[in-house]
């Protein structure tokens, strides 16, 4: 069924969350220092989606409309928290980068996000697939924003040196400041390039 | 009748001011402070001067797709000031970036001339500043040599750091410093052309400089009150800055407001800070205020009586 | 222990945390139409305006209220109304088809020169300020855009031919453009009628149009006569065709020494 | 009675239980985990400073925790401390680490707020060499006897009254002899 | 030693050399007049008289429709041809009554000197500025008797004769105070006691130092017990605003959106004063009125007597005609004045000049982004913020250009004049007037 | 001192928008008008303060108690949704004034991460229920400081001709970026 693969498809470019929806910013900006880091994060979100997303589209039925939110918010933070829980015992160094934004990702909003808006009026099927393109939008999003500040904040990629030891890294693009200029600019290129390409 | 007549709103003269005219009034301005870096520094701060204008002027006309260079004349303004916020002599690519990111993210990304929020100038060097901190910060300060136009560079504490130069060395401008701060007279010459041709007001350098100096008068008496506001960049920033029209109030409160705010930052950052130098980060952060400034300090209608803001 | 613990706790501040809900669901419990949510979500979303009203939520507001009728959206057209009706439980309304804006005026700067050399802020009303604009011409279009900026679909673009264009594809028939134009060059007509069509607006006598423009019509009745189904009538000085009479033969266009006569469509996706 | 309270309450009950054992559970399997490595990652800190540790005893002065380590005769082999220094933008963590005979034999940045680019200076051989040989006994005013990385003066100098301060700390503690 | 100014205003080039030494000349009388029946701000006139109908100099011919409105006379003898809409300087097409000039020049029976001033009664005094279509000449048109009828709550206490005459180019006022100067003290001896006012200020401009010595020679030798003050002052452009003349010469504000009478002051202007002297000496209505003819764009500049309804191709055409290079014709100054699509446009009560700018001021300069320089702040005599006016309008959100002082704009086009990035604020500020007006009314 | 300090490092050197990156999406959404967003920041700290002592108050008698920091997360999320939807309910009966001015707030204040952010902060960093209270609400402060600045500057680039491509978040991103160097002049000038 072609739709199926317009729901997995629209979260790469079409409704991607990050240059289009414009969610989830916080960690957009906070861990982007490196390519590995927005990786991580990505793949993180990426977890938490897909598994609330099933979660969600399953029990959608049997939960009373008044205590809806609460509901989704205790099945997504549980993924979160395990989430949590096995980066920091297996990826320590992505734990300690990632800090306080695992635990924030209950509140990013595009899961929660989805589950409003998708999870809880369709059924698993489609909300894997949903998640899936939504969450694979989220990671390429978070690993290019990465890649760029950590090219010219520091000179590699994934911590491979690529420009050279001569190269003297732009520092700006590893504090705040240069998170918000850098994903600005960005944020203006998409622009122009999805209307460009005809995306609307 | 024979001709098409031309109909317009009035009025129907105009005063030959334009953009331009005010821009090289600014260059202008800026020519005594210029000729004092060189005396100063030598043929390397001539040649960070051109870099950075020419850098400006050639983003500008990239980004418009515009064949005159110079155009109106402020992305030239802009580089001209941004090299004098520089040390003499640092690396040429440094000077671009600035000038690049000066241009492009302080002033297009907002839409050109006039409608930027931020000092486009200081925006490059606060990019700069953190990116390239030895470069623009610590060890380049140059030991001034007069007329010593070729000699070696020889790097010298600034006087922010040392607090031991003195008061008349910091008014003539034989200390170590960016291009354009160390004299005091030279911008003073400056800024009276400005002043004459209505182009600045003295309200914002007025309250700048008199908060600078009144603060300072805690930080050490008269001394140390003349000391803050001759020593680093109050007096660059003020004249020539802050004054920027398009990034800081138009409402005459709103300027004495703003003043005042660029110089209590700049002394809470020089007395209790980091960093020896706050102008930079003090305009900046009034240039984001500016907006509600205005916002809160419309005028009083001519007739008005009192009428709560 | 952790086990038991975390289950107490998590399922407590559960029962908590929905026991309250509940309660305070019925103790604060507020009147509140949840169709006008719904209706809300089913409209385009563009606050256009093209309803008379500050934007869609008040648009939803109004339609569930019953104070405005179900397909006051122009934009939304028949499908939205349609929907709507469904939510609200109301037999459907049949509202007409899709419509479209249309230019009345062929007047391009060749053809139709100007009076007087206007300087100024680039904005038709603002022109119609000064002598009434200074096209000759004082029912032409005036060419500064200000339809194509009111439109808030993109719909409408200036040709190189200084008039505006209409993209019918993307035009929704709102009419905020028509609204806009001070010299009401623009009309709003149903898209896929067949007929031919006068875009002239001028109400000026023909010796008026004459000097101030090549193509105008000057109200010469020639196309009245030769249309064999009186689908063509003069008011004002202006030829205008009765859509539902006309039959698109195409009889008038010959007629008109002016040229004036067109196709709809022809000039509607002139580029 | 789809909607009422009782419902609700108990749906929230079935959820929310649900997830509290699932959490315990996880956290059952991963939290000795992480208990594990993070002591293996201190360990391996010892290890780095002093290859021969092979017994540790820590002793907290203030809020912060010094280590006195021993060899596998039990003789005192060296200090390393956790301690913290007042940065440019917030406290630096760091262990540092003094030999025997009181000389600084290695430092370590566990976390700190510096800008990235000027302060993280501390983290690298350029800064840590300085400090890296300096004894207890030696003066360590910055800017005087130990030079400040300039451009990150805070940073560096921040380190340096710590490393002061903590080289008191440990002259006066653990250096009897 | 001027007085005391206002805030703000500007020092445009003055250009008044060329005409201000040419004493006034009348106009030869046109073949046909063309008298539109809209002379004044306000309800416009009706026709009393029909196509065909001989008329006599002076003859009232258009009957004032509302209290806010003045009668219309003919300005020559003649014959009525025709009475329909034709150009007008406000840019619409007014009804208009055309007069074939038999060049007799046949006085009414009506105009006749009336009584002396002493004994003259106010309400007599209205009467005549009534009869006589009196409005103001500086160039609102304002109807004078309505001026001259304050509700009865307000004591108007001091009439200020308006001779400040800030617009660059005019003369029209200078030559009036030079040659007509005792006119001008009747005149407002006439406007005093009308009102009963105690105090009478003439203003001028200190540019003009020969026409204040001529007017205080006339206020010393003038007859009658009034306190009339000669007031120098400060050479600025919009000094002759009333509101900024009032502030100049009294210290009192009149408040946003008020009238003078607010400040118990009525303001006229010097053509007006002598209109008045004439009215009351002569029994003469106002058909007639000194225009300056200027710019670089005429060929023999001067000030003209000039009758209502001669065409300003006629005029020109008496001063030398244009040089090859004029492009804009503006009947009134150059800061408020109206640019005209054309020449076949009559002049009427409230035309004081006939301006003619060259290629050189036309040159369309573009129109940049505001620089927010602050100028046009610091001279806006009103204390507004143009430049946020004009931004808010250009973006068409006129609730934020009301906020910033839309509606208390009067147009005095300085904020225009020293913009650098060449913005048209006024024109911008004007629409901003029309849309928040619009939106008022709903 | 030590709370002054607190207040000053919430506020301007360590800023919630400017330099933790917390409530972003706000920060974008919600700084159109000067008016909207002072009404935003009103609402994020009255809730800020109130979450940020329910869950201390929870951490500390609940969680640590019986060793489940773990279900911080979950827990505090728990409390901050159902919190946020009772004072909506409240409001909305027993004040519509005040409900008109803020609860419009309520529901985007829910899934935004300064709330939670700051609840974790508190516990994180061992803040007593003094400390807690008034980093909470200076932190909505610094919250509410920065989005009426920037709300301030959109006001102004509404009347801006600027590429329709960078207008909006983009500009408002770089904006904020400026801001935040700006700010980064308060770093170093008190430390905690
Ligand atoms: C954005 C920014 C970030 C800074 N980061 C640091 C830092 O991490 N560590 C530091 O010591 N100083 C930092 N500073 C302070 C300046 O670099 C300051 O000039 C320096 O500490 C003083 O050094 P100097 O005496 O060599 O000039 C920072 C300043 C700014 C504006
Ligand atoms: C609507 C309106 C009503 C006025 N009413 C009076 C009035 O009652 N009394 C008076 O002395 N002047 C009145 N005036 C005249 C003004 O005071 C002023 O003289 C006139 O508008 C011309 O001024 P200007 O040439 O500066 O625009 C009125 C003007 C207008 C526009
Ligand atoms: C900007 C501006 C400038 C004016 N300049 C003059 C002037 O120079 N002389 C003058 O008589 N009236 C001038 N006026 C008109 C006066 O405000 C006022 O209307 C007039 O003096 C009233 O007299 P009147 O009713 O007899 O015309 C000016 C008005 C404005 C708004
Ligand atoms: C008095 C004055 C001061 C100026 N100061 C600056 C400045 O500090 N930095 C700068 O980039 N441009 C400056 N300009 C130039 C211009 O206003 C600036 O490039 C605009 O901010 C660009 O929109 C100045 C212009 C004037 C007239
Ligand atoms: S159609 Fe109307 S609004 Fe559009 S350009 Fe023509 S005159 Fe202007
Ligand atoms: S062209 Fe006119 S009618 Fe069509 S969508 Fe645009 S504004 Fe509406
Ligand atoms: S805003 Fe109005 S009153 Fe002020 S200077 Fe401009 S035209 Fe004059
Ligand atoms: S004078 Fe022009 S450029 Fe200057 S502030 Fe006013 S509108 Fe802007
Ligand atoms: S992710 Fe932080 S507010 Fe949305």
């Amino acid at each position: 069924m072609s739709t199926l693969a317009q729901e997995f498809s629209k979260g790469l470019l079409k409704e991607n969350p990050t240059f289009r929806l414009l969610l989830g910013m916080c960690p957009t900006l906070a861990i982007t220092t490196s390519a590995f880091f927005g990786f991580g994060m990505g793949v993180s979100v990426f977890f938490v989606l897909l598994c609330s997303n099933i979660v969600i589209s399953v029990i959608r039925n049997f939960v009373p409309d008044k205590v809806r939110m609460p509901a989704y918010i205790l099945v997504i933070a549980t993924f979160v928290t395990i989430t949590d829980m096995v980066l920091n015992a297996f990826v320590p160094e992505l734990h300690k980068a990632l800090g306080i934004f695992i635990p924030l990702i209950v509140v990013n909003c595009i899961i929660m996000g989805r589950a409003e808006a998708f999870a809880r009026k369709n059924n698993v099927i489609r909300s894997i697939l949903d998640a899936l393109g939504m969450g694979v939008g989220v990671t390429m999003s978070l690993t290019l924003v990465g890649i760029i500040r950590e090219l010219f904040g520091a000179g590699s990629i994934f911590g491979y040196n690529i420009m050279g030891t001569a190269f003297e890294p732009m520092g700006v693009l590893a504090t705040p400041p240069g998170a918000f200029i850098t994903l600005g600019i960005l944020l203006g290129l998409f622009n122009y390039a999805f209307k460009r390409l005809g995306i609307e | 009748m024979d001709r098409k007549l031309v109909v317009s709103s009035s009025p129907h003269i105009k005063s030959p001011e334009t953009i331009r005219s005010i821009m090289i009034d600014v260059l202008v301005a800026l020519f005594p402070v210029a000729l004092m870096a060189v005396f100063l520094f030598g043929f390397r701060a001539l040649a960070t001067m051109i870099i950075a204008m020419v850098a400006a002027m050639a983003t500008e006309a990239i980004i418009l797709r515009r064949k005159n260079l110079f155009g109106d004349g402020s992305a030239a303004v802009t580089g001209l000031l941004l090299a004098m916020t520089l040390p003499p002599a640092p690396p040429w690519w440094v000077v671009v970036i600035g000038s690049v990111v000066a241009i492009g993210v302080g002033k297009h990304i907002y839409g050109g001339l006039g409608n930027n929020i931020f000092n486009p100038a200081l925006v490059g060097r606060a990019v700069l500043f953190v990116s390239w901190s030895t470069h623009v910060a610590g060890n380049v300060w140059i030991k001034p040599v007069p007329f010593g136009f070729t000699a070696d560079a020889v790097t010298q504490a600034s006087p922010l750091v040392t607090y031991d130069a003195s008061l008349g060395d910091l008014f003539i401008g034989t200390v170590s410093g960016a291009l354009g701060e160390t004299s005091a007279l030279a911008l003073i010459i400056g800024a009276i052309w400005l002043f004459y041709r209505g182009h600045i007001d003295w309200r914002i350098p007025g309250s700048f400089i008199g908060i600078v100096f009144i603060l300072g008068l805690f930080d050490g008496g008269l001394y140390m009150g003349l000391y803050h506001v001759l020593a680093g960049g109050v007096m660059l920033g003020a004249l020539f800055m802050a004054t920027d029209m398009v990034t800081s109030p138009v409402t005459p409160a709103g300027k004495l407001i703003f003043g005042l705010g660029c110089g209590i930052v700049t002394m809470a950052i020089r007395m209790f800070g980091g960093m020896p130098e706050g102008v930079t980060f003090g305009i900046l952060l009034m240039n984001g205020l500016t907006p509600l400034i205005d916002n809160m300090t419309l005028p009083k209608k001519f007739g008005e009586v009192k009428k709560s803001a | 222990m952790d086990l038991t613990m975390s289950i107490v706790i998590i399922g407590g501040l559960g029962v908590l945390f929905g026991g309250l809900l509940a309660y305070a669901a019925k103790r604060f419990a507020v009147e509140e139409d949840p169709r006008v949510e719904v209706v809300t979500d089913l409209l385009p979303g563009a606050n256009c305006g093209a309803c008379g009203l500050a934007g869609c939520s008040s648009a939803a507001e109004k339609i569930v209220a019953g104070e405005i009728p179900v397909d006051s959206c122009i934009p939304g057209g028949k499908k939205v109304a349609d929907s709507i009706c469904e939510v609200l439980g109301i037999e459907s309304v049949a509202s007409g088809g899709r419509k479209v804006a249309e230019i009345h005026c062929l007047g391009t700067k060749d053809v139709a020169p100007d009076k007087f050399d206007y300087q100024g802020v680039r904005d038709c009303k603002a022109a119609m300020m000064y002598s009434g604009g200074f096209k000759a011409c004082a029912y032409g279009c005036l060419g500064l855009g200000t339809c194509v900026e009111a439109c808030p679909f993109e719909a409408l673009s200036m040709g190189a031919n200084g008039l505006p264009q209409v993209d019918t594809e993307k035009c929704t028939g709102c009419g905020v453009c028509a609204k806009a134009c001070p010299r009401n060059v623009i009309h709003i007509e149903l898209a896929d009628r067949k007929a031919k069509y006068i875009p002239c607006n001028s109400k000026a006598s023909g010796k008026v149009v004459r000097q101030a423009c090549e193509v105008g019509c000057i109200g010469c009745r020639a196309c009245v006569k030769a249309c064999p189904n009186e689908a063509v009538t003069v008011e004002n000085n202006l030829a205008v065709i009765n859509r539902e009479k006309c039959t698109d033969c195409g009889k008038c266009v010959e007629a008109c020494k002016r040229g004036i006569i067109k196709d709809v469509g022809t000039v509607l996706v002139l580029k | 009675m789809r909607e009422s309270g009782l419902r609700m309450a108990l749906t929230l009950l079935i959820i929310g239980a649900i997830c509290g054992g699932l959490l315990s559970m996880v956290n059952g399997f991963t939290a000795p985990v992480i208990e594990e490595r993070a002591m293996t990652e201190f360990l391996q800190a010892l290890e780095g400073f002093f290859p021969e540790v092979e017994d540790y005893e820590a002793q907290e002065i203030g809020d912060e925790v010094f280590y006195y380590c021993t060899d596998n005769s039990g003789n005192f082999i060296g200090v390393v401390g956790q301690v913290k220094a007042d940065g440019y933008g917030g406290k630096i963590s760091y262990d540092l680490a003094v030999n025997n005979s009181g000389d600084i034999i290695g430092m370590r940045i566990s976390s700190h707020g510096e800008t990235p680019g000027i302060g993280d200076v501390i983290t690298r051989e350029e800064f840590q060499s300085r400090v890296i040989g300096l004894n207890y006994a030696d003066p360590i005013s910055p800017g005087v006897d130990v030079d400040t990385v300039s451009g990150a003066t805070i940073s560096t100098g921040g380190m340096l009254s710590s490393i002061r301060r903590v080289m008191d700390i440990i002259g006066e503690n653990f250096m009897t002899n | 030693m001027s007085e005391r100014t206002f805030v703000g205003g500007i020092h445009p080039g003055y250009f008044k050399e060329s005409t201000s030494g040419i004493p006034i000349a009348p106009a030869k009388a046109p073949s046909q007049v063309i008298i539109p029946l809209q002379q004044n701000i306000g309800a416009p006139c009706e026709a009393i008289v029909k196509v065909g109908d001989e008329v006599k100099m002076g003859q009232k011919i258009g009957e004032p429709k509302g209290f806010v409105s003045a009668p219309i006379h003919a300005s020559v003898s003649g014959k009525v041809s025709k009475i329909e809409p034709f150009n007008h300087p406000m840019g619409t097409q007014v009804l208009a009554v055309f007069i074939e000039n038999d060049g007799q020049d046949t006085p009414d029976e009506g105009m006749k000197p009336n009584k002396s001033l002493e004994e003259l009664t106010p309400e007599e005094i209205k009467a005549i500025s009534k009869e006589a279509g009196l409005v103001g000449m500086g160039g609102a048109t304002f109807p004078t008797h309505v001026k001259l009828s304050p509700p009865p709550e307000i004591q108007i206490d001091t009439v200020i004769i308006n001779g400040a005459e800030c617009e660059p180019f005019l003369t029209a006022d200078h030559r009036l105070m030079l040659e007509r100067a005792d006119d001008i003290v009747f005149g407002l001896q006439a406007f005093m006691k009308a009102l009963g006012a105690t105090r009478g200020i003439i203003g001028i401009e200190d540019n003009k130092p020969d026409a204040i010595s001529s007017v205080r020679k006339a206020v010393a030798e003038s007859s009658g017990d009034y306190n009339i003050e000669v007031h120098p002052l400060h050479t600025k452009y919009p000094q002759g605003a009333e509101k900024m003349l009032i502030k100049a010469t009294t210290g009192r504000e009149v408040p946003p959106g008020a009238l003078p009478m607010a400040v118990n002051v009525v303001n006229q202007n010097t053509g007006t004063a002598i209109a008045m002297a004439e009215a009351i000496k002569l029994g003469k209505p106002l058909y007639e009125r000194v225009v300056t003819v200027t710019g670089p764009g005429i060929k023999k500049p001067g000030n003209l007597l000039v009758r209502n309804g001669t065409l300003i191709r006629d005029i020109i055409e008496q001063c030398g005609g244009l040089t090859s290079d004029a492009r804009k014709l503006v009947l009134g100054g150059p800061m408020m004045g109206l640019a005209q699509p054309t020449d076949e446009i009559p002049a009427i009560k409230g035309t004081s000049g006939v301006l003619v700018l060259t290629e050189e001021f036309v040159k369309e300069q573009p129109i940049a982004s505001c620089i927010k320089c602050g100028k046009c702040v610091e001279v806006c005599p009103m204390n507004l913020l143009p430049s946020f006016i004009g931004a808010a309008s250009e973006k068409k959100v006129y609730d934020l250009a009301e906020k910033y002082g839309a509606m208390d704009c009067f147009e005095c086009g300085c904020c225009t004049y020293t913009c650098p990035a060449k913005r048209p604020l006024v024109q911008w500020i004007r629409i901003a007037k029309g849309a928040i007006a619009a939106s008022r009314k709903k | 001192m030590h709370l002054l300090a607190i207040i000053f490092v919430a506020i301007l050197s360590n800023n919630i928008v400017l330099s933790q990156f917390l409530g972003i999406c706000p920060y974008l959404g919600v700084t159109k008008r000067i008016d909207t967003s002072v009404g935003m920041g009103m609402a994020v700290i009255f809730v800020m303060t109130m979450a940020a002592i329910v869950t201390w108050v929870l951490d500390l008698f609940l969680l640590q108690p019986f060793g489940l920091e773990f279900l911080r997360t979950i827990a505090f999320i728990l409390v901050i949704a159902g919190l946020v939807q009772l004072v909506e309910m409240i409001l909305k009966k027993t004040n519509p004034a005040l409900f008109r001015a803020l609860g419009i707030y309520l529901p985007l204040i829910t899934t935004n991460c300064t709330i939670l952010g700051v609840a974790l902060l508190n516990v994180q960093s061992g803040h007593n229920i003094i400390e807690t209270v008034v980093y909470s609400i200076a932190t909505g402060i610094g919250f509410t400081l920065a989005m009426v600045i920037m709300a301030g500057i959109r006001e102004r680039l509404e009347l801006v001709n600027m590429s329709n491509y960078l207008k909006g978040a983009a500009v408002t991103l770089v904006s904020a970026g400026i801001l935040s160097l700006a700010f980064m002049g308060f770093k170093g000038m008190v430390t905690l």
